[in-house]
Parts: structure tokens; sequence; C-alpha cells
């Protein structure tokens, strides 16, 4: 009874969120100065070139009934045709998010296990030069985001000395025997593993870029989390049965701490993917976040909607999903 | 009578690391015999729960025992290192922890809590390490035990959680029993029903019992003997008869008076006396000064 | 009478003073140079910052092969030298800092506090928001909403207020849930104080430290912003000194004039790290239970 | 027959479940209090006692309207205040004052003891300005045994016991007719609790304050209180003067709460009683 009524709250706020997400897109694209008409036609178009195809846009209607019309076909899956590349938005946009969303999953796996690893460290070894290193670290990583990290990448490793690639997401002499856009997943599926080292070798840096600033907040709120539980009874009770304190930690202290740590990690996790607009740009990797700042400049408005409306259709997802696995993991609410 | 103490705390002085003259136990000498219910009495501040930590080797890593030593039938703790010490004391040694309510890991279902010990340290097949514990939640009253050995802590009321954590203390058959406050965090009738438990599992195990409280009257219903504890120092090492009959030092009788107690609310809850205090203090003072004069060279060229 | 309460647990005096933390003064002393080159760019700067000579073109720094004496970090391809710039640099970006942060903080902090002590119908709707607006990705709403309204000085700092309050709210919102519970807040309502002065005087400054903190955190994110702006050319016009623009010029001859790059970026990356620590140092020391 | 202080009638108090936390929205209400009839007379001590889950807090909470009651009346004197807006409330805030059972958490950590203290006689109009607000703090601070010098401190600068003191000294400032002390004492050492009491006992007596004084120990009860009510799962068990409940109690409860006690005198027989 109360978990149903939970989801279905749940369910009401996210359908008001990505409500008010497309009225703000709609709106933010609509103040836009200059008509959007003129800059899809050539110079010197005729006026009636021009009602017609307000008329095809819709935009001779009133602004409120243009917003349903282009609710409706957003929710179709018709996100119009792009001004720039001329092919179907929903199209172009679902090609380039694979790419996005292998770099963020690298980006997450690399942040997991440093902020993790840290946390345990700076835990294990509490009090002692070990603990205060962490917490430098931490907060040097925390206060530098990841445009920075990405840059001082390029200069080392790509720079200065060239260890791995600076641009592209692959290398483009190579031949791509794949059916998808999933370029990582499927060189491991078809065990292409020069094909993964090469995409690895692109990848790396602008992950580790996404990823110090997530690892550093792991790292935080794990570290504290993983304080306040060892100072818990039940820790203190694990410890005077015996047990090392590596184990103490492991199977007392971790899984209690791990589990707040992991309902913040969902929002930083948008940030994280939010980040890749300006890494990918800044790689010149072909994500859905250079395509993002590729359609800004070049002003076109339904690629744009497109992307935006994507992305926070993923942000929205990703919530929900951690708060569903905090509710897996755990007890006391899965046992109401 | 202390050559055959089980625990055996020996002129134990804990310090802080970042200032080695500030002692938190000043030269604390504690026996507990094989059998023998015993409580350590004091208020915050006292030292008691130091003494506890002693015990188990979980001492923060900001205070260090720089001098004494602790005996755990016959094996001088001391002297081991850090991993072995903890196998040590988890075999002859176990703990009633203070709060039900923190005592238990919430992610853990209790079955693990209670024979994670058996079968990690004491080598238990999983199966014996089972039939154990359903006995052990027998003996302290749970109906259901099979029920109980498959839920989580937070379906579990605060009086169960607390059997549950004595059923638990009882696992290893341990010598001894540190039970830290384990009643304070419960509502007094309940707290009837577990001093009872306690008292019932002890007699039937045989099992020695340090019982770390700052409540006289608990003392009074459960402890044989009693060691008083002040800023840090024994004040008071006596039964538990003599305790309230002709206490030794004033500031034991002090407390005595200070405690509440319906049947003489005009002679109880009278304020410890300033001269008290003072004069105890005093005697800290002075027992501090002879231990620095005698050890400040050694504190110096240790720090 | 007998009153061991008299004896206080610490007998130092009522305000010990504490040794000034390391971070603090690293930070910001640096702070402190950012902000004298910002004003007196004009007297510090050796050249004038959009001086062209293409005589002088990539010219490396001061102690490589091929120098000019007086261009201590080079020049640029434009031939304009890289120190000018980056002092001019700091002018944008502190007012940006500067100004953007302290809007962003004022609107975020109010909304957060209003949110969170008055709970009910008020936070229904600002929780809302917060959702709508954490659903987009920060730098595409701000690339977005200048490409919109137009680039400029006003639009980058608009656009940060915009997007960058909620960051307050969200923060705020929390520690006011945490600082309601605490029975100070009922004893402010048993001397029969307004819930609006309970507000203002006895749960505002238990949340100031956190709300410094994050201040100057967000002065740091607001160079950043201006910098990720400017390198994808939407900042302020393109001849302006700026670092981000320097950044941006300095990645597309990263292998012929790595100083173009490197400067600006050290600049940048010290100064975002001193904001984020300057501000963790200054919550500390405002902490007064904080030993 | 004078009026009594406080007249409580057919109170019920429904709070929020923390048990039942949804994402949003609003919580299900749980009846923590029902039917609850009570009269306080003026310059009586009447202890309220109960185990956890009783309701004494909430009950305590109510009587100065921290809680509104969800059925039922609360009289103070002449007027009933149970549904009695902020602002309203205002003028009865100076004679209701509390001191609560946590002081670290309830003396704001950013203000001085001085200002602390001062600040409502301002706000009453006890004091002109802000020297007089200081003076009459500090006036309260000598009445509760602590050093006028303490005036400037802020709460974290001074030890439970003391903080305790300044928690007492805020809410007699006032001149108050009536004190809620909820649980002062219990997290307290013994020697610090005999003052505490010793000191409300003192204050009762000199400012002819009537107190409700709520506390799961029925020990400490029995020293101060005149009456005691006892509560149960949200229910009054018994209401009678004190000496005549601890002689006789009438409820089984009482009985069996009383007997758990345990008395520091050493008693074979006691674990094995009933």
């Amino acid at each position: 009874m109360d978990a149903l009524r939970g989801i279905l709250t749940r369910i009401v706020t996210t359908a008001i969120t990505l409500f008010g997400v497309a009225v703000i897109v709609f709106a933010v694209i609509r103040i836009a100065p200059g008509d959007p008409i003129a800059m899809m036609l050539p110079p010197g178009a005729s006026d009636e070139d021009i009602a017609r195809l307000r008329a095809l846009y819709g935009l001779d209607k009133s602004i409120v009934e243009q917003f349903f019309i282009w609710l409706g076909n957003v929710l179709h899956g018709d996100f119009g045709t792009s001004i720039s590349i001329r092919q179907n938005v929903l199209g172009i946009v679902l090609g380039r998010l694979p790419a996005t969303l292998e770099l963020s999953f690298l980006a997450l796996i690399i942040a997991s296990t440093i902020g993790v690893g840290l946390a345990y460290l700076a835990t294990r070894y509490r009090e002692t030069a070990a603990e205060g290193t962490v917490d430098v670290i931490n907060g040097i990583a925390l206060s530098v985001p990841d445009f920075l990290w990405g840059l001082a990448l390029i200069l080392t490793f790509g720079v200065a000395w060239p260890i791995f690639e600076i641009s592209g997401r692959v290398s483009p002499t190579l031949d791509l025997p794949f059916t998808s856009n999933f370029y990582l997943l499927e060189s491991l599926v078809r065990f292409r593993f020069d094909i993964t080292l090469n995409l690895l070798s692109h990848m790396i840096m602008p992950a580790i870029a996404l990823a110090l600033p997530l690892a550093a907040v792991i790292s935080q709120l794990l570290k504290s989390s993983l304080k306040e539980t060892m100072n818990q009874d039940y820790v203190m009770l694990a410890r005077t049965k015996g047990f090392p304190e590596s184990r103490v930690i492991a199977r007392d202290a971790m899984r209690n701490a791990i589990l707040p740590t992991m309902t913040l990690t969902g929002v930083q996790l948008t940030f994280l993917i939010g980040g890749t607009v300006i890494i990918e740009r800044l790689f010149s990797y072909e994500g859905l976040g250079n395509l993002a700042i590729d359609a800004v400049i070049n002003r076109d408005l339904p690629l744009i909607q497109g992307i935006v409306l994507l992305f926070a259709v993923l942000f929205v997802a990703i919530n929900l999903i951690v708060d569903l696995l905090y509710t897996l993991l755990n007890p006391r609410l899965r046992h109401g | 009578m202390m050559a055959d103490a089980f625990l055996d705390i020996a002129d134990l002085s804990i310090v802080l690391r970042s200032d080695r003259a500030h002692r938190l136990l000043r030269s604390v000498d504690l026996h507990v015999n094989p059998g023998e219910v015993r409580g350590l009495v004091g208020e915050s501040g006292a030292g008691k729960s130091m003494i506890g930590k002693t015990i188990f080797d979980i001492l923060p890593r900001a205070v260090e025992a720089v001098e004494g030593a602790v005996t755990l039938g016959g094996t001088d703790l001391l002297a081991l290192s850090s991993n072995a010490r903890r196998r040590e004391i988890a075999a002859a040694a176990a703990l009633i922890p203070q709060d039900p309510l923190t005592a238990l890991n919430p992610v853990r279902r209790i079955e693990g809590q209670i024979t994670d010990r058996l079968t990690a340290i004491l080598g238990f097949s999983k199966k014996a390490a089972r039939d154990r514990a359903l006995t052990l939640l027998e003996e302290v009253h749970i109906n259901d035990p099979e029920r109980v050995l498959r839920s989580y802590p937070h379906q579990l009321s605060g009086g169960m959680r607390q059997r549950v954590l004595i059923a638990a203390a009882f696992a290893a058959e341990p010598k001894l029993i540190v039970a830290d406050e384990p009643t304070t965090a419960l509502d007094v009738t309940v707290q009837k029903q577990i001093l009872r438990l306690i008292a019932e599992m002890q007699a039937h195990h045989g099992t020695a019992l340090l019982f770390v409280t700052h409540d006289l009257g608990v003392v009074a219903k459960i402890c044989q003997n009693v060691t008083v504890l002040f800023g840090g120092k024994v004040v008071e090492d006596t039964d538990v008869k003599g305790l309230f009959a002709h206490p030794a030092h004033p500031y034991t009788a002090a407390l005595i008076n200070a405690t509440p107690r319906y049947d003489r609310p005009d002679q109880s809850l009278l304020p410890v006396p300033a001269d008290v205090i003072e004069a105890t203090r005093a005697e800290i003072a002075k027992a501090d000064a002879e231990w620095l004069s005698q050890r400040g060279q050694t504190l110096k060229a240790a720090s | 009478m007998a009153d061991i309460a008299q004896t206080a647990p610490q007998s130092g005096p009522a305000h010990r003073r504490r040794p000034l933390p390391l971070r603090l003064v690293l930070s910001g002393t640096w702070l402190l140079v950012v902000l004298i080159c910002a004003v007196f760019a004009p007297f510090i700067a050796p050249h004038d910052p959009l001086a062209q000579d293409l005589l002088l073109e990539r010219l490396p720094p001061f102690w490589m092969a091929g120098s000019e004496p007086g261009y201590y970090l080079g020049t640029d391809g434009l031939g304009r030298d890289v120190l000018s710039r980056i002092i001019y640099g700091a002018r944008i970006a502190l007012t940006v800092a500067f100004v953007a942060a302290t809007a962003a903080c004022v609107i975020g902090s109010a909304l957060g506090l209003i949110a969170g002590y008055y709970r009910g119908f008020v936070d229904q709707i600002v929780s809302r928001i917060v959702d709508i607006w954490m659903s987009f990705p920060p730098v595409l709403f701000a690339i977005l909403l200048v490409a919109v309204i137009g680039t400029g000085l006003h639009s980058v700092i608009l656009a940060i207020i915009v997007i960058d309050w909620i960051r307050f709210c969200r923060v705020v919102r929390a520690e006011t849930f945490v600082q309601v519970k605490l029975d100070y807040v009922d004893s402010a309502r048993v001397a029969g104080f307004s819930r609006l002065t309970i507000l203002i005087r006895e749960v505002f400054p238990n949340t100031l430290p956190t709300i410094v903190a994050l201040l100057s955190l967000e002065m740091g994110i607001a160079v950043i912003v201006e910098a990720i702006l400017s390198f994808v050319n939407l900042s302020i016009s393109t001849d302006d000194p700026t670092w981000g623009g320097m950044i941006a010029e300095g990645r597309t001859i990263i292998y012929f004039a790595w100083w173009v790059l490197v400067f600006p970026l050290i600049a940048l990356f010290l100064t975002v790290l001193a904001f984020g620590q300057f501000g963790e140092g200054l919550k500390d020391r405002f902490d007064p239970v904080l030993q | 027959m004078t009026t009594p202080l406080f007249s409580v009638e057919g109170v019920n108090v429904a709070l929020p479940d923390p048990n039942h936390k949804s994402l949003l929205g609003t919580m299900p209400m749980v009846e923590i209090l029902h039917d609850i009839d009570l009269e306080i007379e003026e310059g009586s001590v009447v202890g309220l006692v109960g185990e956890s889950g009783s309701g004494k807090s909430t009950l305590g909470r109510t009587l100065v309207r921290l809680l509104e009651p969800a059925a039922g009346t609360i009289r103070f004197l002449d007027t009933d205040i149970s549904h009695l807006d902020e602002q309203a409330m205002r003028p009865f805030r100076r004679d209701l004052q509390v001191i609560f059972q946590d002081p670290l958490s309830a003396l704001n950590p950013r203000h001085t003891i001085a200002s602390i203290i001062g600040r409502p006689l301002m706000l009453h109009g006890l004091a002109q300005n802000r020297r007089a607000a200081r003076r009459l703090a500090q006036e309260a601070l000598e009445r509760v045994g602590l050093p006028t010098a303490f005036a400037a401190r802020y709460p974290h600068e001074l030890s439970g016991g003391q903080r305790q003191r300044v928690g007492i000294a805020r809410a007699i400032a006032t001149q108050p007719r009536f004190v809620l002390a909820d649980e002062v004492v219990s997290g307290l050492d013994v020697s610090s609790q005999a003052q505490i009491l010793t000191l409300l006992d003192q204050l009762k007596t000199d400012l002819k304050l009537t107190v409700v004084f709520i506390s799961h120990d029925l020990s400490v009860v029995r020293r101060l209180c005149d009456r005691v009510v006892v509560l149960r799962r949200g229910e009054i068990l018994e209401n009678r003067p004190t000496a005549e409940l601890f002689e006789a109690p009438a409820h089984a409860y009482t009985a069996e709460l009383k007997a758990a006690i345990p008395l520091p005198e050493v008693d074979q027989g006691w674990l094995a009683s009933q």
C-alpha cells in the first residue's frame, strides 16, 4: 500500500518534471531572437516561401497551440528534421547516443573504482598520513572541474608524453566491422581486441577527466559515511569478535556506508553525463555532447530540442533507477 | 585470589598520544575471577568504557596504553601481535553492547550476526553454528528462533534485539562477558527482564561477568563485587554489601546519596558535596604528580 | 553549595585563537594576487593585450631560445603578449565570478531557506523547479542560453545565475531541514518569536558556513563556465582577453606553441582550486563548535 | 474554587508517522494521545511519567502549543489556546516556558548566552534595550548558580550541566507562571542530576512556579512532584498525589513500573520478583 503510493507519487512527479522540461525547452527556443524560418531559407527567398514554411512548421498558430502541436509530435517520436544535417533528428540523436553512453559508463567505472578505493584506504589507515593524503586529493579533485582535467591530461599524456590519442573516438584508418554504434561493446563481443585497445586509447583521457570529480565526490561521501559507520556499535561488536580490521570494514561497515553514498551518486552521475558536452568537444569525440554544441552554433533548433530532451529523459531515468536500487538494497525498505 | 583471576588488569595507565603526560586511566587494577560478577561503576568521563575498550583491544588511535598488563586467562595480551591478540580475546571474551538498536548490523540477517564468530574463527560448520544459534535463542526465551534467525534487525523489538545480542555474546562459550551499560537504553520494565536474563545466563554458563554501569541500583541487584572509578582512578574496590553498608571512599558515599530512590525522597538525590570532589581531585593530582616525577623522563624520551 | 558544574570542561580562555590553516593562507594569497591583477591590470601588464604584431607571433617564453625580452610568457598566434592577456583576463574572470556567484547565491539560498523552513506547498513548487533544472546538463544549458540571448558579458552572467541558483537552493534547503529539527528552533517558538524572525535570526546563521563555502566554490565554477563559453566561442568578443578564449586558441596550435595553452590554463586551474579551498577553509573557520 | 492554570479536555494529538516515509507528499498520521483530560493547579508540580512511546513529551509540547491538538480543548486560565495561531499565542509565550532535554540542541550555537536569554525579554517588553536585557540575563544566570561572566560565552564553551543551567535560566528569565521541564536530567550524570533537581526545587518555591516535569524515572518524580500522572500508550492511567501513588498504586502498570526500579540496596529476591 505504502510502497504503491510511493511509486505512484514518483511517477506523477516524474511526469511533472518531464512536462516542465518540455515547456522550458520550447520556451528557450522560441524566445531565441531572429526568425527561425529566416535561418532555414536561402537568401532571397520570397514572402510566399516564408509563409509556406511557417505553416509547415505551425509557426502561424498561437504559442500555446504551437506548444501542444510540438509536444504531440515529440510524444510520437517525431522530433522534426535537422536543419544543418537535413536528416531525421531522432535518428541522428540515437546514432550518437551510444558513443556518449560508452564514455560515461567507462568514466563511471573509473570513478567508482578510484572513489571506493580511496575511501577504503582512508578508513583502513585512518588518523594516519594516508587519510590526510586522501583528503587533499579529494579537495583538489572536487574543486577542479572536468574541463580543466581534460586540458591537463591533453597536455601531459597527449603532448608532453604522447601515450594516448587526444582527438576522435577511433582512428579513422581502422576498418570497423560493426552493426551498431556501441563500438566498445561490440569490439569486446566480437573479440576484436585490437579495436578495443584503439577505442580505449581514445576514450581513456576524456573518461578520466569526467571521472575525477565524481571519484572525489564518491570518495568523500563514502569516507564520511564509513567514518560514521565505523563508530557504530555493530562495528565495534564485530571487532570484539576477533575479525581483522579489513574484514570488519568490508563485511560490516561497507554495505551500510555504500547505501547513502549511492543515492547521492545518482545525481552526481547526471553531472558526469552533463560534463560529456564540453569534454567531447575538447577531445573532438563524436558523441551527443559534441553534436549539441555544433547544433547550438549552427542554430539547428530541432536538433537542439532533440538532444536536450534526450538528456533530460536520460537524467530522469537515472534518478529513478538509483531510487529503485536503493529500495532494493535496503532491507529496511524492502520489508516495509 | 589475584593469581587465579581470569581477567587481570594491573597498573594500567592510558594516555593521550598528543599529550603523554595526560592520563585517562590512572594505574588501574581490576580483577575478575572465574564465575564472578563484578560491577564497574563511574560517571561519564570516569574511564569505564576505556577499560572495556582496552580489554577488547579496540582503543581509539588517539590514546595509548603506556604501562600495565592485561592478562586474560593467563595470557598477557599486550605481548601478542595485533591479529593474534584479537583472536585470543575473541575466543575468551565477549561483549554485550549498550544500545540494542545500533549494535546489530541493519543490512545483515540475525543468523550471520550470531554465528559469524563460530564459523569464521572457531571453525564450526555452518550447520553446527546454526544449531548452536537455535539453542542459544531458546535459552534467552525467544519463542520462534527459526524466524528470528531469518529476520533483519529492524523487524525485531528493542527487547528482542537485546536478547539476540545476549545470545550472540554467549555463542562461543566465553569465560568472560563484558556488559557495557546493557540496559541504559531500555525502559525500566524491559531493563528488569534483561537483567534477569543476563543473571540467568551467567549462572547457567558459569561465565565471569564484568558489568559496566553508572547505576548503583543495578549494581546492587546483579553484582557480587564492585569497582568504583573517578577520573580514571579506582577509588573503591569492595563487595557489594560492603559498598552500601560502609563505603570506604567519601566519593562513593556521596554517589550513593546522590542516587534517586523513591522510598526515601528526602535522603536521596543529594548533590555531591564540593569538598568531596575537591578532595578526590587533589588525590588524583597528587598521584599524577608522583607518577610524572617517576616516569617523566621515560615519557619524554618516548615522545 | 556544592557545584561541580562551575568548573568548565576546557579551562582555556573563552575565545581561543586558532592558527590560520595553511590552505586558507595559500588560496587566499593566490586570490589576492588575481584580484590585484584584475584591478590594476593597466599598470601591471607589460603590453597592450590587444596589440597584434605579426612579426612577433608565437614567441616562446623567456627561458627558451628565440624569446624576445619583455615578452615573458611568449606571444600567441597573432603576436599578442600572453602575460598581458592573462592579467587582463583576470578582470573578466573575477567580474563574472563575483557578480554571477553572488546573485545565484542570494536567489538560491533565499529559496532554499524558505522551502526548507516553510515546507508544504512552497517546498513542493521549489522542489519541482529544482527537479526540472536538474534534468538539463548545465553546460549545455549555459551554451544554449547564451546562444539564445546573445553573447556578451551580461549574457554570460545571466546564464550562470539562471542555471546555478539551483546549486544553492538544493544544499541550503537540505541544511535547513536538518537545522529546523533542532530544539533551538522550538526554543525560539516558545520565546514567542515569529516564524520569519526565527528563520532569519536563528536558522539562517547556522546555514551560513555552508552558504559561504558554496559561494566560494561557485565563484570558481563561474570562472570555469565563462572559460568554457569562451572556449566554444560564445562568451565575449573573440578579441577580448579571456582565459577560456586563450585556451581555445592554444588548443588549436598546441603542437606549435604550447605556452599559449599552458599559462592561461595554469591561471585558471589555480584560481578555481583556490576558490574551492578558500571556501572549505572558511567553512571550518566559521564553525563555532569545531575546534 | 480557583480556576486551574491549565485545563485539558478530551485532547487528541496526531503526528506524522516517521516509520512510513513516502517519497513526498503527506505522511500518514498516527494518533499519539487519546482523549486526555487533565487539570493543573497553579503552583503545583506535576510529574508526567511513562515509558518510551507513552506520549508524555507530546502531551507536554501540546500544553505549551508547540503542537496543535487534533481534537479537544486546552485552556490556559480563562483562554482557550487550543488553536491559537503564532501571533495570538505571543502574549502567552512569556508565561509558558520550556526547559528542553538536550541543551546542546536547544541553545543556538551562533548566539551568546546573553543573547539567548536576553532577546526574548526584549520581545516581551521586560527589557527596553540590549543593556537591560543583558543585565537581566546575568541576574538569571546568578539565580541558577552560574557566574555572570558566562553571558559572553557561546553554548559550546560550557559543560553539559552548565548548559542545562543556561536552559533553566532562559526559561525563568521571562518570569513565567508555568515551566515545562522535558526530561531535563535524563542526559546527565547522577551528581549533576541531583544538583539540577535541587535547583529546580528551589526555583519553583522562590518564583512560585507551576511546573510540569516529564520523566521516565519514577524515583526522580517522587522527589520533586506534588502529583504524578502515569501515561501509557497515549492514555492517562493514574493521576494522583505523589505520596498516595507510591504507597498504593491504583493501576497494575504503575505497580509494575515501581517494582522495576532497582533501588541501591542489596536485595537477593528482587531479580526473581515479578
